[in-house]
């Protein structure tokens, strides 16, 4: 294992740099920009029994340091991902792919994890229980954790693969709910996705997004992502998966002093579709700087 | 596509709110009339997508309207500025099912796109005949360009201070073989209800990356879903769903 | 009543421009640098029954487009505010000024109330049950619904100066804790406090903050601001006043579309210390540009 | 305090990581030695307090260490750059009760505020001695500009490759009638410990302001809560209280 390697659930990461999911695709756009096999890995964009259009447009809204988005998850669905998605992303991938999957119910989430759980090139299961863009969807099984253990378990109960469950920050006790996913048998917890966020177009005087409200994104998160990153490491044994405004090497050595075994990418793709090939090519640099032999040595070194 | 450092060679007014700029750098990979580019801006999140107004060998012109805090600062820059710049993005339009006699109808802020498509349609050897509409007189910009080019432009105004008066749709009773079209939705309407040949229309919605990977910019069509980035911004009238 | 005057509780305000509690001190510094009467009015340092220190420094750090700072409700307490504070900015203030009070019991909050009741320069109480960086402090009330409406409802009982309770943007609710006030008794709500954000040194490793996390504040936190004010202000019949990332006269017709009756800066008065008049010079011209006759006809104009 | 808009005329190395910087605007409200200002930079929330190293009638001269992102981008400015700057923060030093044999005691990036401060203290006919800590020979910097004031200068490094080896109090034992110092705190406490007179010791802290609005830089002493930024930075040597 190399300098920048990490261990995520039993599966060894090259580097701890994974774009995250709804902004990376099913990877083989990027694959046209360079060798995506310099990745740890990549979540792939969010996955639900059936195909889905999602909500009209403008879905995308400019923020000072950040984006709102509220695409609500536009997927083939999960037997096309299968059938179409996974086979044209085999080509150009040759590692595990972290399988990003959401529901509107506890059964969905069981049947679409139970289909990629078949699948060989996933790797791990990421459950996104905090979408803020689906109503009555995923985020409510996100903000009380009896329901996310609900989700937990279903999944756990189909699927042998590593479970990362993916936690909204839009709740007032985060630590409540990655214990509860702990509890009912998740191997791990990603966070944080967006928070809920608005903006107002003052020519028109309507929301600048169709769906009024979207999932906040980009550098201007950073700070309240490292916070619960922070709380949530210190809070479960299990390892912790950090996103939410990362877009630099600096960054990611700040998510993982906070406790992250590995980190999300996310909003930086879509404004550098090259940023996380350049945060990999930069991190030696920058860990020779800050004194920093061996990534891993870094998970949770916050004092 | 291609993302890549370009410097600022020209950049200044056509009207009031509408700016020409001139950008130096590799531009390979703008192959077809009808692209865009997306150009990162200091201070600004999200990159502005604006669409390709011609192309020499060593340079991409645009022509873009002041309509926020983005375009508010590109009219500013300096001659010499630096700019990243995703370029080569989108279809672009297909000359190839022109026919002999194309119709170009743009509307303000889709005028631009329209001339690197005509000056390609000449050089194919087709007799090319340009609709520009604007406003009032003061907004108009580019006709010459088109008439330099050998095209014949007609302009309507809708407050009839310059050309025809009314919409664009008012100097369609010409005879042509296709239609290719950019402006804004009302009009892209109408001309798709006027039209009476085959078509291609260009688009414009908010988007995130520009390239096809956050699903921002999707919309409906009669052949699926399509991302106005990367399968557009050019549709062609026949797969067309106008929703609402 | 002008063009920029709005009703805020029944006094009103010559416009709605308010610095924040925590970023204009008790109004006399800033005094030295322009007339502050131009001001709507403005929110004091937050005051306790007892004097207190804060926290440890450092108590503040860098964000993209914010800050974090765990002050930690450093005041003279409530008497001293009364007997040195206010006297000292009757002299150079001739409006109502908005009190801002936080606690550590609900006793705290009463006794503190009272006191200030009896100030006849004290136009409305702000209570603050929503202050991130004291531990088992004011937070803990802004969370739960009940713990708010019992803060309020006590509050109540000792004044018959307008109420607003000032809420924490990091709860899972925001809606249901605002109503609560309202049906408790409250006359206004003020939105948001500050979000909770950490950062971390990497040269030490440690916390940029003594207090590891502060509260974050800034442009970066305006979309929340914006998303809770709109989900407030439609939920209740009392006004809100909002903040959260206000820095510009844009910005603050942004939060009265999105149902803001008025408008609290805070960060931004740290960096740029005449923003608040900057502001109110600039709102009639961008009125203007955005077809805006009399401003408070845009409140909750949003469609 | 001013708010003003100031131009850099001068900005250069002194070191691998010091800078100097003068910047041309309204000055009149620089009254002490040890005050600071205050620099807003494009991409940072905050500004950069940085201690004002000497004034003349149109401009401040600041020399400042490249330690973050705002210094790191500061050294990079081109010199016709206007910045946005507040100017005239802090109470800055006494000079009134210097005695006629003050001892200036600067570490590191603390030595530029006693540039201004021994020029006064001359003009006031004081007879100057400057100790000027460094941790090791290539970081030394200002030494001559002391020399030419007249004061008498000491330097030391911890490493002993120029001057005297080892900190400051190994320079310390002469006589002097009242200390004046800047630096790290470490060093403050070695100076504070070691001094035999009344002294002034400038502080520093992360700030949110920088004129005393937000509380984030206050500490206890002896005499109760003070602001380091408006108090502050320079603390008497009666009342400071030394936490843990």
């Amino acid at each position: 294992m190399g300098r920048l390697s990490v261990d995520l659930c039993g599966i060894t990461l090259d580097n701890p740099v994974i774009p995250a999911s709804g902004t990376f695709g099913f990877g083989y756009e990027f694959a046209e920009l360079y060798d995506i096999n310099v990745l740890g890995t990549f979540s792939f964009k969010g996955t639900t029994r059936d195909s889905r259009f999602g909500n009209p447009t403008p879905r995308i809204a400019e923020c000072p340091m950040g984006m709102i988005n509220a695409v609500g998850l536009q997927n083939p669905g999960v037997d096309k991902v299968i059938s179409e998605e996974l086979p044209k992303l085999k080509k150009c991938f040759h590692k595990k792919v972290m399988a990003n999957v959401s529901g509107f119910s506890v059964e969905d989430y069981a049947y679409t994890c139970e289909r990629l759980d078949k699948e060989e090139q996933v790797g791990w299961l990421e459950v996104n229980v905090s979408c803020p863009n689906v109503h009555g969807g995923g985020m409510s099984f996100g903000t009380d954790p009896a329901a996310a253990a609900e989700v937990t378990k279903a999944v756990r109960a189909v699927t042998t693969k590593p479970i990362i469950i993916k936690l909204s920050p839009n709740v007032t006790d985060v630590v409540s709910i990655a214990k509860a996913c702990e509890d009912a048998g998740a191997d791990g917890i990603s966070l944080i996705n967006t928070l809920l966020g608005m903006r107002i177009d003052l020519r028109t005087r309507r929301p600048v997004i169709a769906n009024k409200m979207g999932g906040f994104s980009g550098p201007a998160i950073f700070p309240v992502a490292v916070r619960m990153v922070y709380q949530v490491a210190n809070a479960v044994k299990i390892p912790v998966v950090g996103m939410g405004g990362v877009s630099t090497a600096e960054d990611v050595i700040e998510m993982m002093l906070a406790g992250a075994t590995a980190v999300e990418v996310g909003a930086a793709n879509l404004t550098d579709p090259f940023v996380c090939k350049d945060i990999i090519n930069d991190l030696p640099r920058v860990m020779d700087k800050y004194g920093i032999n061996d990534l891993k040595s870094i998970i949770g070194g916050v004092r | 596509m291609k993302q890549g450092i370009y410097k600022i060679v020209e950049n200044y007014p056509l009207t009031d709110s509408v700016y020409r700029m001139r950008l130096e750098g590799d531009v390979a990979c703008i192959t077809a009339p009808g692209q865009f580019i997306n150009i990162k801006i200091e201070g600004m999140f999200l990159r502005r997508p604006i669409s390709v107004f011609d192309r020499d060998e060593h340079s991409v012109t645009i022509i873009y309207k002041v309509v926020g805090k983005g375009t508010e600062a590109m009219k500013d820059m300096a001659v010499g500025t630096e700019l990243d710049v995703l370029v080569g993005l989108g279809n672009g339009y297909d000359t190839s099912v022109s026919g002999d006699k194309p119709l170009l109808i743009g509307g303000g802020v889709g005028v631009p796109p329209l001339y690197m498509l005509a000056k390609k349609l000449i050089s194919e050897g087709k007799s090319v005949r340009v609709i520009l509409g604007f406003n009032t007189e003061k907004e108009v910009f580019c006709e010459k360009d088109f008439k330099d080019l050998g095209a014949e432009v007609a302009v309507t105004t809708v407050d009839g201070s310059y050309g025809v008066k009314g919409f664009v749709t008012n100097a369609m009773d010409v005879p042509y073989t296709h239609f290719y079209t950019c402006g804004p939705e009302p009009m892209l309407k109408a001309v798709y209800k006027a039209s009476t040949t085959s078509g291609q229309m260009s688009f414009e919605e908010r988007m995130g990356c520009g390239f096809g990977a956050c699903m921002g910019c999707s919309c409906k069509t009669l052949t699926g879903y399509k991302r106005i980035c990367k399968e557009g911004p050019v549709m062609r009238k026949e797969e067309i769903l106008w929703e609402d």
